[in-house]
């Protein structure tokens, strides 16, 4: 029985249906990747996956026991935690408080704090420079940084990372995925919605390709790597479109 | 606003009918005709707040100052200059547009909850201050309440409540008639745009600050007018009759009215004079006069938010059969009503198209923005908000002139788009399928084409980030250019620069040949772009041809007075207007869904009615803002080949877009953006075999050469 | 002491409850959105309900924080039923909401305890430091200084407590809140309901040392409102500021004799002095994050 | 929310139909028709009900018009010379012999009377800010009309009673006294609601109909100056003058003067004060300074008063406020060294609104031993035995036990109604409004709660007033003592200053 289980959800917006029927598990200490082009439903799985979007359909079990629909505030208690896409800060809180604030849940053991926020500065030294200044303050990369040692801060068994790659340069996202790694390898689970594929692939396990809100391509990262279709669900097949296709009957 | 010709309110005609013979009804006694008199008073305030905050928008919690403006204007006017009453009611009317204008002003600069409460400072001061002052309120008691002398004809005791009734009934369904004619109108669909989404609204050339100045010196102008009905029946009013609390109450009338709605306001009116009847015929009620109002006031907003302007449908959805039989015997007899009426209207409803660049006049306010000379523009432009400039018209793109041209040449055998087409009138226009585009002569180098849009050197900075550095474009003459990039490459923020939703810090953008960077949303429109938005940006309560109808904004010459009027010209306009939109709707085969509510329409077709609004406004530039987000495969691969037709058409088109494939298939040209800066242009062949833009998607291979890394900084 | 300078001292308690009533404003603005105009009647019903307990016997030193506890009840429940409901419509209609709330409130005291002006039983002992000639009741200092108690509680609340943090932060990103383990519904409550302690602490104090009146009392939150507007409407320092410059204007008027036979002359400076705030702090007409729309 | 859906005018005429079916369940059902008399069965629904109203441009003129307003001092039957109440002259009337009984009375003499009823009416205020002080006064009214009626009403016919609530708001008051004047109602006996009243006055509704309005509480002077009503308070004016006066005899040589500069009675009383301080003394009052009632604070305005007064204070202090405006102002001063500043050094005056056991109650000690003055015999100390006074009490209490029989609006409409009956009586069985006004300008009503009350020569009737003392100990009020001085007449009766 894995660590994450979602079976065949519909996830709608209104009158867009973002998840058509998805399907996908997450082991114990595994890192997944969740691939695809833009609009593909990757965030609205992540999304549901956290509570912030009930399903219309079908079933998400965590540890066993049905998660869907349970409203985010209380998922993260039992171990989830979901760091979104754009970061989602707290703008006007100092870097310490959005590092308190993570720690809500577990609020109470006093001793874990400390030791929890010590281990997220050892893993981001520039934080702790920045530790009184505004969130809004800082500078992309260090605002990513804040955001997954936010997210980490309830040491949660399974992580959602959205987008980390999200307008940071190659080298940054470099030495992000570096400290995902250590993270899963002390046992955090990781599901993360990446653009950069090969960035994703060479850190995780394996990997889900989306396409129109459904799963097109699963397997584990080596064999996806070269995967010629995978290149051609995101720029289009390269090939085929060899002059500005003009309406058919214009000729 | 259903989709035939301009409907005349037809209902206030019957309404009219019923309130002449109402005082001389058997059961109507003394009491409940001062009580129908008090309904105008209420009516005319509901009707003034239905236009402000039910239309526009704008709450306002300050009306009953204007009110009071209007009344102790018409006391110093009546034992000033003995003006008596239709006149001196003229006169309030512009006491109160004034003052709302200058209320309007600040409401201009400020939005939402921020101007709620402007509005209760002015009440507050109002009463505090203005009503206090002696050379205010001496006049608070009016000697003359009567027109003409007794004994000789015309005369009119206006104390006499039967007397006034008429007087008041008649300002009322005056004022009904007219703002049912203004929503009908150009105007109306720009309040409603305005409220609905300002910057949607801009970018259909409306000027946010002039329909908002427009509708608070309307809304003011009736509330001006319910002063002088008050001070008028009683010839004396104290401050206490325009306290605060007096404010909130009539707020509490137009919502529960359901507050969109003039007849909604006119009912609810009706509603709340009737307590006061009940105050004075039931014993039991005494002490509790200040409770009754705000209960009501919640009991609609809690239990049932559409008002009363909302029981005449839902009688309709739970009696169904008996309740439409009345309503439509009703409704037939004032469609009769109405033929006779419109028959005796000239009857050369002349087919011609609206003449081609005629510059944008836009409200009574614009009119006169238009004769005010030069350098008073100029220093008003200073002004915040208020400076406009009126742009060199490129001229629009009549699109439907197009089309009928091109269609009266094309090959007549091509029976099926005939055949189809037959629908109205004598042109013919086929769906965009079955259309026969003439091969468009370009020239072959794409340097040789007119450029429309040049952006050079646009850097532009959100605090410590640099979202786009130094971005240069062109978009040139009848093609389509897309703009892709990886997630936060800085496309949106070129896009909006382009659009004017932000100023850059450094750069220039010029458009048709002019520098606008500093220029704002709508003055972008009135030059001739168009703009689709990523988040759909419809009026949802409204259909679908309602929503085409508004774009139509710039290219309707009639002006504020002739949608009050509903002149002959205005009649035109909106044929042509309508004409406009039942063309480009069958371009874009939306013709059956035009009298669908937006708000029940699927996805697909709102990506469709967002394209078309922005044909429909005429612009030759249409910028189009990832008009594939939340489409699949099928109405993607539709979209882009209605953009081509467009392209063929003659509109230029500028879109970015996330779905890589949809814009490398439909574009003529394309941009490729990374981290802010210009990664390569060129045509889409070009540009996807470029290692650097797969690199951008990809991301690095962690293999390949490590130096590429090192270079960039945290 | 020279004259002039014994009007500041006057308008100390006009300073401290405009102080109180604009910071419990700021608080649920920033939590909800919604300008709460009915904050006034959640000052004078627990002011009449303190009347009523001492009348009935119950010392002060009892009624008073019953009183208060009264006002966050209240704070609770106008969020619960007159503002949660219309979430969905718009922040205006939300403010209607508030409005209808007022309405019902003062009508309802009207009902029960009358609407005449009573004198409400006094908090702080009688008698008053004089100051040259005239001098200062200790009901008024006591309400400025109640005020500085509860303006540097609230900062230790927010800037030092845990639930002071998640507030906030709620307040500043609901979502990443919610994704945090903290309900964001819930701390909208607590920040109405903190309004409403806020409200009615300075509702009991502003009673005593002036009249209970269900009219009078609900409309010294304009004033308010003006002070927090001034201040920006989103930071609780601005507030204090907004309100120091509203009370003392206030205050003032009556000192310069010019201004004193121009009726009502501080109300309209304090309009001047709001409406240029407001005209200056106005964004360019076009901002993209428009949810225009009435009810 | 636009109105693609539901179209205006169907709500509009839905509303009309509310409105109809409101009219109809509201309309009371048509009066029976009356005896024939002068006046046209005019029923209470019926557009010629509109008798009394001129003429509408297109409306047929009605026949057999309502009496218009007969021109006054033309009696209706004979008047015999000052009369005491009681007696049962008979009167003549078109060859029948009337007298005071009943089936003898003539029926309908007049609109709004019939053979067994009389019907009055009158605005009252029940809700909004003014029915704190004038909530009670329906009990005074209603006390009076008891008692009448469990003596067989007048002439054989009851007296009815209706009274309307109208939130003190003067356009709602002016309104239902517009209505009042075209239905079936004979008088509006003391109407209470002062600022709907004044209204009316001001726009001739009360003249035009011709409808007698007795026993009014006389605030404010535009009830002096109508030719249909009649007052019997004390006006604020005499007050002022009475009150100045006294404080002069009292040997006080300074005077300040703080009022409510809102709404009228304030302007107009305190202008009263300044002309005969002026008059007697060569020079204004030291102190004269209006203030805006329902304010928080008047920290400013008590500043200014007590620099004005200079050190040590004016010698006599006239309060023109209303109960909390004034209990606020008085929170503003502030003691030095043991004495709240602001009052008088040898006395301090309140004027009617003050002479209430709330404001005393508020007040405390700083208002011991200060004057409250009232145009009535209020129930305190030996007056509280007097007959009238002590029948007041009884009456007032048996309708409302736990009243406060000091509240002086109560005890105004309790006398006004007394007057208004006493003046029915003398009219005697045929009962016309111009029989009325006769009766009412030839008549002097004497009794132990007021000093005589005649309106022959000038409108003010009740032209003294008397003080009572606010007594407390250790701090808090225990009651009213007698002023000691009596009625004192007004020095310049019926003087009316242009404010």
């Amino acid at each position: 029985m894995s660590l994450l289980e979602v079976d065949t959800i519909d996830v709608r917006y209104g009158a867009v249906q973002a998840l058509r029927g998805l399907s996908l598990c997450v082991e114990e200490g595994e890192m997944v990747a969740l691939l695809g082009a833009n609009g593909a439903g990757k965030t609205s799985t992540l999304r549901t996956v956290s509570g912030l979007l009930a399903p219309a359909a079908g079933s998400i079990r965590f540890h066993g026991d049905e998660i869907a629909g349970v409203p985010a505030h209380r998922l993260v208690g039992r171990g989830v935690a979901h760091l979104p896409e754009g970061r989602d800060l707290f703008p006007t809180l100092t870097v310490e408080e959005n590092l308190r604030y993570g720690h809500w849940t577990r609020r109470k053991d006093r001793a874990d704090y400390s030791r929890q926020l010590d281990r997220m500065m050892d893993y981001f030294p520039r934080l702790r420079e920045r530790r009184d200044q505004v969130a809004k303050t800082l500078s992309g990369g260090e605002q990513q940084m804040l955001g997954v040692a936010r997210a980490l801060m309830s040491s949660p068994q399974l992580l959602l990372v959205d987008e980390l790659s999200l307008g940071l340069a190659p080298m940054v996202v470099a030495q992000l995925f570096e400290i995902l790694q250590e993270v899963n390898r002390d046992g955090t689970a990781v599901l993360l919605v990446e653009q950069f594929v090969h960035m994703a692939l060479s850190h995780c396990d394996r990997a889900y390709v989306l396409a129109k809100g459904e799963v097109v391509l699963a397997g584990d990262a080596l064999t996806l790597r070269d995967d010629a279709n995978l290149i051609a669900s995101y720029l289009g097949d390269s090939d085929q479109t060899a002059e500005p296709a003009p309406s058919k009957e214009l000729r | 606003m259903s989709a035939d010709r301009p409907k005349r309110p037809v209902g206030l005609f019957l309404g009219a009918l019923a309130l002449l013979s109402f005082p001389w009804l058997p059961f109507v006694s003394f009491s409940i005709l001062g009580s129908a008199n008090l309904a105008a008073y209420y009516a005319l305030v509901a009707i003034s707040l239905v236009v402000l905050t039910g239309w526009v928008g704008q709450i306002s919690l300050g009306h009953a100052g204007i009110v009071g403006v209007g009344a102790y204007v018409t006391g110093h006017v009546v034992n000033g200059w003995g003006v008596t009453f239709p006149v001196n009611l003229l006169w309030a009317g512009a006491a109160g547009a004034f003052v709302a204008a200058v209320l309007g002003l600040v409401a201009v600069r400020v939005r939402g909850l921020y101007l709620a409460v402007a509005t209760l400072i002015f009440s507050w001061t109002a009463v505090e201050f203005l009503f206090r002052q002696d050379w205010v309120t001496h006049n608070s008691s009016i000697s003359v309440a009567a027109f003409g002398e007794p004994g000789t004809f015309p005369y009119f005791d206006f104390t006499s409540r039967r007397t006034f009734f008429y007087a008041a009934w008649a300002t009322v369904v005056a004022a009904a008639y007219l703002m049912a004619n203004l929503r009908d109108s150009k105007s109306g669909r720009a309040f409603f745009a305005v409220r609905g989404s300002e910057v949607a609204a801009a970018s259909m050339g409306i000027s946010v600050v002039r329909t908002k100045l427009t509708a608070f010196a309307v809304s003011g102008a009736l509330a001006g007018m319910a002063g002088n009905l008050l001070i008028v029946r009683d010839q004396v009013v104290s401050p206490d009759a325009f306290k605060v609390e007096v404010s909130l109450f009539f707020l509490a009338i137009a919502v529960v009215g359901g507050l969109s709605s003039l007849g909604g306001a006119v009912a609810a009116a009706i509603l709340f004079a009737s307590l006061s009847e009940l105050f004075f015929r039931l014993e039991f009620l005494s002490g509790w006069l200040e409770v009754v109002p705000p209960l009501l006031l919640t009991a609609v907003l809690l239990l049932y938010r559409g008002g009363l302007a909302a029981i005449p449908a839902a009688l309709r959805r739970r009696f169904g059969g008996p309740y439409d039989a009345v309503a439509g015997r009703l409704l037939q007899l004032g469609t009769q009503v109405r033929q006779s009426l419109a028959a005796r209207l000239p009857a050369r409803a002349s087919s011609e198209t609206p003449a081609e660049g005629t510059g944008a006049r836009v409200g009574l306010v614009g009119g006169l923005w238009e004769r005010l000379p030069e350098p008073v523009r100029q220093l008003t432009s200073k002004l915040p908000g208020l400076g406009g400039r009126t742009p060199v018209a490129i001229g629009r793109l009549d699109l439907a002139g197009v089309l009928a041209g091109m269609q009266a040449t094309a090959p007549d055998e091509s029976h099926e788009s005939a055949a189809e087409g037959s629908t109205t009138g004598d042109e013919v226009v086929a769906g965009w399928q079955s259309l026969r585009l003439p091969r468009r002569e370009l020239p072959a180098a794409r340097e040789d084409r007119r450029p429309l849009i040049e952006v050079t050197g646009v850097t532009v900075r959100f605090g410590g980030l640099v979202a786009a550095n130094d971005v240069s474009l062109t978009v040139r003459e009848h093609e389509i250019v897309g703009l892709i990039g990886p997630n936060g490459a800085g496309k949106t923020t070129t896009f909006n620069s382009i659009a004017g939703l932000n100023v850059p810090a450094a750069g220039q953008v010029r458009i048709f040949d002019q520098d606008v960077t500093q220029w704002s949303v709508d003055e972008r429109a009135r030059l001739g772009v168009g703009r689709t938005f990523q988040a759909i940006q419809l009026l949802p309560q409204l259909s679908v041809f309602d929503n085409l109808l508004v774009a139509t904004h710039l290219q309707n010459p009639s002006g504020f007075v002739a949608h009050l009027f509903v002149g002959t010209s205005t009649l035109r306009a909106e044929r042509a207007a309508r004409e406009q939109v039942r063309r480009v709707a069958r371009l874009l085969e939306l013709e059956d869904q035009l009298d669908r509510i937006v708000a029940d329409l699927p996805f697909g077709v709102l990506r469709m009615v967002e394209l078309a609004r922005a044909l429909v406004s005429g612009a030759p530039l249409i910028m189009l803002d990832e008009p594939a987000s939340g489409l699949d495969s099928t109405e993607t691969e539709r979209l882009a080949s209605i953009l081509r037709v467009v392209r063929d058409l003659g509109v230029t088109l500028l879109l970015i877009e996330h779905d890589v494939q949809m814009v490398t298939s439909v574009s003529d040209y394309m941009y490729v953006l990374d981290y802010g800066t210009l990664l390569a242009e060129g045509t889409p062949a070009v540009v996807q075999r470029d290692p650097k833009v797969i690199a951008a998607y990809l991301g690095e291979a962690p293999a390949e050469d490590q130096d590429s890394l090192a270079g960039v900084g945290a | 002491m020279s004259q002039l300078l014994i009007f500041p001292l006057l308008s100390l308690p006009l300073i401290g409850a405009y102080a109180i009533f604009s910071l419990g404003l700021v608080v649920i603005y920033r939590a909800s959105k919604v300008l709460n105009l009915a904050h006034g009647a959640m000052a004078m019903i627990p002011a009449y309900l303190v009347m009523t307990m001492v009348e009935a016997g119950l010392p002060m030193l009892l009624a008073f924080p019953f009183g208060v506890l009264s006002g966050g009840l209240l704070g609770y429940g106008i969020e619960r039923v007159f503002v949660r409901p219309l979430r969905t419509v718009s922040p205006t209609a939300q403010t209607v909401g508030t409005v209808a709330a007022l309405g019902l409130l003062v009508a309802l005291a009207g009902k029960i305890w009358g609407t005449g002006g009573r004198a409400a039983p006094k908090v702080f002992p009688e008698g008053q430091f004089t100051v040259g000639s005239s001098g200062i009741t200790y009901g008024s200092l006591g309400l400025f200084a109640v005020m500085l108690v509860v303006a540097a509680g609230l900062y230790l609340l927010l800037q030092r407590t845990g639930v002071g943090l998640a507030m906030r932060g709620a307040a500043d990103n609901p979502r990443a809140a919610s994704l945090m383990g903290v309900d964001p519904q819930l701390a909208t409550s607590a920040a109405w309901v903190l309004g409403g302690l806020t409200a009615a602490i300075a509702g009991v104090l502003l009673a005593s040392i002036t009249v209970l009146d269900p009219v009078v009392l609900s409309l010294q939150a304009v004033p308010a409102l003006v002070a927090a507007l001034i201040g920006g409407l989103g930071s609780l320092p601005g507030a204090l500021i907004g309100a120091a410059i509203v009370g003392a204007t206030q205050g003032l008027v009556p000192a310069i004799s010019a201004l004193q036979r121009v009726e009502g002359s501080a109300q309209l400076l304090l309009a001047i002095l709001a409406m240029g705030v407001m005209a200056s702090r106005g964004e360019r007409y076009i901002s993209s994050d428009v949810r225009g729309g009435a009810l | 929310m636009v109105p693609t859906g539901p179209k205006p005018w169907r709500s509009a005429l839905f509303a009309v139909a509310v409105l109809a079916a409101l009219s109809v369940v509201a309309v009371e059902p048509p009066a029976k028709q009356r005896e024939a008399s002068g006046v046209t069965g005019a029923t209470a629904g019926g557009p010629q009900g509109l008798s009394g109203d001129p003429a509408a441009v297109n409306g047929p003129s009605t026949a057999g018009q309502g009496p218009r307003t007969t021109t006054p001092g033309q009696p209706g039957g004979k008047q015999a010379g000052p009369v005491r109440p009681g007696t049962t002259g008979s009167q003549v009337k078109g060859g029948k012999t009337l007298a005071c009984r009943a089936g003898q009375n003539g029926g309908s003499t007049d609109k709004g009377v019939s053979a067994g009823k009389i019907k009055l009416a009158a605005t009252n205020v029940r809700s909004g800010p003014g029915s704190s002080f004038l909530g009670s006064s329906y009990i005074g009214m209603q006390a009076a009309v008891n008692r009448v009626n469990a003596k067989g009403g007048i002439c054989g016919r009851l007296l009815e009673l209706r009274l309307v609530d109208d939130g003190w708001e003067a356009a709602r008051g002016a309104t239902f006294i517009k209505n009042f004047t075209q239905e079936d109602v004979f008088a509006m006996p003391v109407v209470p609601s002062s600022e709907g009243l004044t209204q009316a006055i001001l726009n001739k509704t009360i003249s035009k109909a011709g409808i007698p309005v007795v026993g009014t509480d006389g605030m404010l002077k535009e009830q002096y100056a109508d030719p249909w009503v009649w007052p019997v308070a004390a006006s604020t004016v005499t007050t002022m003058r009475v009150m100045a006066k006294h404080a002069r005899d009292r040997g006080a040589k300074t005077f300040g003067v703080i009022y409510d500069q809102q709404y009228k009675f304030g302007r107009e009383g305190a202008a009263a004060f300044k002309q005969y301080v002026r008059e007697v003394t060569g020079a204004d009052p030291k102190a004269y300074v209006g203030i805006t009632p329902n304010q928080s604070n008047y920290a400013g305005d008590a500043q200014r008063f007590n620099s004005d007064c200079g050190t040590g204070g004016c010698d006599f202090v006239a309060m023109l406020l209303d109960p909390s405006t004034a209990n606020t102002y008085i929170q503003s001063q502030v003691d030095k060294d043991g004495k709240r500043q602001g009052f008088g050094r040898l006395l301090t005056g309140g004027a009617q609104p003050l002479f209430n056991e709330r404001f005393a109650r508020d007040c405390g000690r700083p208002c011991d031993q200060m004057l409250v003055w009232t145009g009535y015999n209020p129930p305190i100390g030996r007056l509280a035995s007097q007959p009238d006074v002590a029948q007041y009490v009884d009456d007032v209490r048996s309708v409302s036990p736990g009243v406060d029989v000091n509240n002086q609006f109560l005890e105004g409409s309790y006398l006004g109604m007394r007057v208004f009956l006493a003046a029915l009586e003398k009219t005697g069985p045929n009962l016309t409004r111009a029989g009325l006004r006769a009766t009412m300008s030839a008549m002097s009503f004497r009794s132990d709660l007021s000093s005589p009350l005649s309106w022959g020569a000038t409108r003010f009737a009740n032209a003294s007033a008397q003080p009572f003392r606010i007594v407390t100990s250790s701090g808090t009020f225990t009651g009213f003592a007698e002023g000691g001085t009596g009625f004192i007449k007004d020095p310049n009766p019926g003087v009316v200053p242009r404010n």
